[in-house]
């Protein structure tokens, strides 16, 4: 590997802040949740790392993220603020990706290049490659990243859009986020082989495995497929493997299908703890220093928490707009 | 009689027939441990085993292709979409395939499935978790689409969705599952799978609809009879094959027809039905056709005051049962 | 004027479209070195190149993904379905997602795509290249439906509909392709979508169809003006949105409304048209709303017996005429 | 490879002369075509070895062949007889697989476990799946062959059946006609890789890719695949390279991306070609026996051909049957 690829102290310090300010939202709107103020949430607990790790590798605001429902942190790091987040988890007017008309995160958002569009699982992948070959006709370098999790890589959809990008080397990365779930189906209900990234020799394109806990490794293989694509070397599957330490959602009830103890274990690689004890030890960062980017945090998701309950809903005058161009 | 709820009903329609008949068997994303994300099948792995309780990848075109497969080879599927909102890879396999089976090879195969899936709104589930997918299937010949409104119907429908030799749709709206609850016998019953069903007679005013749509319908028609105004609400419990039978028989009574469903109103369910009483009860017409449907916007937003908008409410048919009256 | 084919105005539509806007780009199965199964896309690669003329592998549903994930992003795709009959992996991308990009972005995202797929029956195409597909498409806000009928409509549409800002599903019924002739301006033009067209006054019976039928009811409506009755043919030109005021505007003439369509009646484009007469119209019927649409089979069979029992021709309109002209 | 399971004399002298008659229908048929009295036309010329060689391997009227278009030789060696099979093409009474309501060899024959059920292609490979995993239900050691070609791969439903069988390991087998076309569409702009059994692995199942010319090669590696699927081992991918020596359909013009010199080359390797050869070298046959056989065939498809033009057409009563059960 290239070594001025590899992550710097400044960089890991700056996503460890934004690792323990998503965590502090995540958990947050999850109360919201809990009080029966924020309808549903799909946690990102565990997921922070790949998220992060991934995005610190783009050129923010020119490349692209197709992201899913569980990509808090890709949101956050790209620049929406925790109030419009909440926003959208208690469906009030100013929620900056649909005004409140779909889900919380679904939407889009042009400026920071980031779009969430619907709920079919899957859907979005065939578009971040339709998007990826426009950057390719406009020979412009950018670069489409698809977020999704090991649940899609089943789908029809991803086969289709995988195989296309592979054809066209289109600049996309496919970054599958495999927490071992489909809600309660496990990997090995999911597929006959133990991970995802097999499948990419089966496309021509380079299938790698990583520790998705492990931020300096997303980090660096990110960037390699970076430059792969903006080389116009095609696509790169990127298969992190991360945890899910919540139910699917706040809707779900993992006890029926999970054991305690599977996610006791999961928890001893809980990214957010890896990182802090990498920045302790490495004296990147003193318990000072971490106490007080806690309560940055936290001091943060209050304010943002108070600005969206305050707001009002959305008119009901918009109802039958954005129908057709008017 | 016991009082359960449409989510019961359809647990035990089920369950029965999974007791009574081997070749019956159940597949769909997390119905397993899970017992299904609604709890509709809750139970059924540790009673009937793995393979006939199948976790499914997340891959709906293959549910249906898969289980179509089965259905021809001689098995009776039960494929679950986890919500109506996914189920658009299946058209191609049911519309494009399963409606044809038995046309295309002149008889020599059939295709006895059941594509179950919740749907509707008023959940708060937003653009892709609240549509209503009826009019997509009900469109072919070859298919039954059924869309019960409570549990007894529930249940004893999709008991005939089970034994049908053809492909069914059942779709089960999901703000019913817990919200409504009913008697239902002890002892085994079917109904019969495109018969419509009179859940309030009246004099005045035809009400057509189906689904969620029935409960606020008779609240509105209970409402009318305060106002002297009499209104008969026609279930269609089936919206392929339609009762056309039924339907002319109210509108021949009554002389004014209302058509209420939460679907998008253009090419809905109601386009059918106001066209076929325009055709064949033209000459006991006292007003027009009248439908109430949803409005012209793709699908249901999430924010409470926009979703209160899509959605038809007692109130929103009140009206139009008044304007009807008047007329 | 130049007297073309339908095929031809489809090829010259697409052809300017591309040479006056460089975002527009073509994708499908064969049309490129093939120009096509049909030749629609004859000589096209070699004029725009392989980028802006793209040869996909066969994978439905991510042709429409693709072209919707292009549209989105700025580029102006125009997308073929080789046959309608391939089209339901594509519902998925257009129905749920494409038509609710504006709507569930707050208008942030738009899909200016094309999706073209040519349909219909009447070619000893059997059950898998006859079917008609606007009813699944048409039924869902946020899309546009296009079926035109004659070369003029057809390149004037098509234009328009590149160049509209929307998803556009654009259906050419491929019997029309080399059959239908007819003069096309050398001059810049284009027809909006939405609005239809009356293709023959008249005074007696307005029929109101599309695609292939205009020209079957054309032919049936001047058989009886020898008759000595008056028909009026409404081209409907868009499926969706449907020129409402036009349809009961000639209905508000004539009394008397004929919808006739190739597809399954059952819900199809006419059950809308009827019932837009019937509540909209009323007052000024003269008679129940007839449609005349295809029958109660999933779809056309092969044998030549048999596809004529399947579609509808001048005779069968003849005898509607008739019945309808006598109430 | 077990030796006992190696092709014998007798069935390749077998074989060859199904392949003749096979052969003889064939250009019977696209000559009928030509006349303007069969519809249309989707020749299997080049692809018989395929089809004859893995039909060898399995137990006929109990395993169960999902066939697409192409499959000529398949339906032939299995029993349909030739004016059954060219009452398909003129769309005439008494066509066994659909009455004529179909495209010609579409349809289904239950007694010979044959099933062509639409034009759409892909769609029947899960429905292939799915009566595997009735086989695997029933407990029955019914083994399901889903033929395909190398365009049907693209689609996503082939992914989704692919996965599903090997998950549950059941009893079906992937049978590949790769000719390098889907209609116009090289393999180069369908797949970024070489071949279709690249994918096997990330499925979790072996991908064998064979010489679909060479019969014994595909009869032996069929045999090995059906005793996998009996033995409840699942599937296996079957890669046959094969050449269609004849545009994609009667409707299709080849000369517009093929060069006629490409063909040549292919004929080099015309399976009924290098068969001959083969028995005639071996002294399997010999020329007189050479010339009975294609006079026999020739014979066979004259009176079927008779037999089927005489054939009336469907009766128009019946066009309202079996939309449902009666
Ligand atoms: C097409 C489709 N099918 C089913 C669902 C219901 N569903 C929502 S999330 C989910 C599981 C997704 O799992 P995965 O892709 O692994 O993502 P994770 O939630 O584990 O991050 C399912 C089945 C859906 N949203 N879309
Ligand atoms: C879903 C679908 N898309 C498109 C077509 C049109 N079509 C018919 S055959 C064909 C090519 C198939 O190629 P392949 O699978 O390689 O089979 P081959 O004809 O080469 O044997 C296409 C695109 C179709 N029948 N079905
Ligand atoms: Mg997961
Ligand atoms: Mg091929």
């Amino acid at each position: 590997m290239n070594t001025n690829l590899k992550i710097n102290d400044a960089l890991l310090l700056q996503m460890y802040k934004e690792m323990v300010l998503c965590r502090t939202l995540d958990e947050r709107i999850w109360m919201l949740n809990r009080q029966g103020k924020a309808a549903i949430m799909a946690s990102s607990q565990g997921h922070e790392a790949g998220q992060i790790g991934s995005v610190a590798a783009l050129r923010k605001g020119y490349d692209q993220c197709y992201i899913y429902y569980r990509d808090l942190a890709v949101l956050l790091t790209l620049g929406l603020t925790p109030a419009e987040i909440i926003k959208g988890f208690i469906a009030k007017k100013g929620e900056p990706l649909s005004g409140a008309r779909q889900f919380p995160t679904h939407g889009a958002h042009p400026t920071y290049g980031v779009i969430n569009l619907s709920n079919v699982i899957a859907t979005h992948i065939p578009q971040a490659v339709g998007a990826a070959l426009t950057a390719k006709i406009m020979k412009e370098d950018r670069v489409i990243v698809a977020y999704f999790g090991d649940g899609a890589s089943s789908a029809g959809d991803c086969h289709e859009a995988m195989n296309f990008a592979a054809i066209h080397k289109l600049p996309v990365i496919f970054f599958c986020e495999n927490n071992g779930y489909a809600i309660s189906v496990p990997l090995s209900k999911q597929m006959a082989v133990d991970n995802v990234a097999a499948r990419a020799e089966g496309y021509g394109m380079p299938g790698i495995e990583i520790d998705g806990c492990d931020i300096a490794a997303v980090y660096e293989t990110t960037i390699e497929a970076v430059a792969r694509a903006r080389a116009g070397l095609g696509p790169t599957l990127i298969e992190a493997n991360v945890e899910r330490y919540l139910p699917h959602t706040s809707d779900d009830d993992d006890s029926i299908y999970r054991s305690s103890q599977e996610i006791e274990e999961a928890k001893k690689r809980d990214p957010l703890k890896l990182l802090r004890e990498q920045l302790l030890e490495r004296k990147i960062m003193n318990l000072k220093e971490d106490t007080y980017i806690h309560e940055d945090a936290k001091d943060i998701v209050n304010k943002a928490t108070e600005e969206a309950e305050n707001a009002p809903y959305p008119e009901t005058v918009d109802f039958f707009k954005h129908v057709y161009a008017e | 009689m016991a009082v359960i709820t449409v989510l019961e009903a359809i647990r035990e329609a089920m369950r029965e027939e999974m007791r009574n008949d081997e070749r019956v068997f159940i597949m769909g994303e997390d119905i397993g441990a899970r017992g299904g994300v609604f709890l509709a099948t809750d139970g059924f792995l540790s009673e009937f085993g793995e393979e006939r309780v199948i976790d499914t990848p997340l891959a709906e075109s293959s549910i249906a292709g898969i289980a179509l497969g089965a259905a021809m080879s001689g098995l009776r599927p039960i494929a679950e979409i986890e919500f109506a909102d996914f189920i658009w890879p299946t058209i191609n396999q049911i519309v494009g395939e399963a409606a044809k089976v038995r046309y295309g090879t002149e008889g020599k195969l059939n295709a006895p499935l059941v594509l179950r899936a919740p749907q509707g709104g008023g959940v708060r589930g937003a653009l892709y978790h609240s549509q209503s997918v009826e009019a997509l299937f009900a469109h072919t010949p070859g298919l039954k689409v059924v869309t019960p409104s409570t549990p007894y119907d529930a249940k004893g429908l999709l008991k005939s969705a089970i034994r049908d030799d053809d492909p069914v749709i059942f779709l089960e709206h999901k703000r019913t599952y817990r919200l409504v609850k009913g008697e239902v016998p002890e002892q085994e019953y079917t109904i019969p799978i495109g018969k419509a069903d009179v859940k309030k007679p009246g004099e005045d005013i035809s009400i057509i609809t189906y689904g969620l749509m029935v409960h606020h319908c008779l609240e509105a028609a209970y409402l009318a009879s305060s106002e002297n105004i009499s209104v008969e609400v026609l279930d269609l419990r089936t919206v392929r094959p339609l009762d056309i039978e039924s339907i002319i028989g109210t509108v021949e009574k009554t002389g004014k027809a209302l058509i209420v469903y939460e679907d998008n109103q253009a090419l809905g369910i109601g386009s059918e039905v106001a066209a076929l009483i325009s055709q064949h009860a033209f000459e006991y017409l006292d007003a027009p056709v009248i439908r109430l449907g949803g409005p012209e916007v793709p699908a249901m937003p999430f924010s409470p005051p926009l979703e209160d908008m899509f959605m038809i409410d007692p109130g929103k048919i009140s009206t139009a049962i008044k304007e009807l009256a008047e007329y």
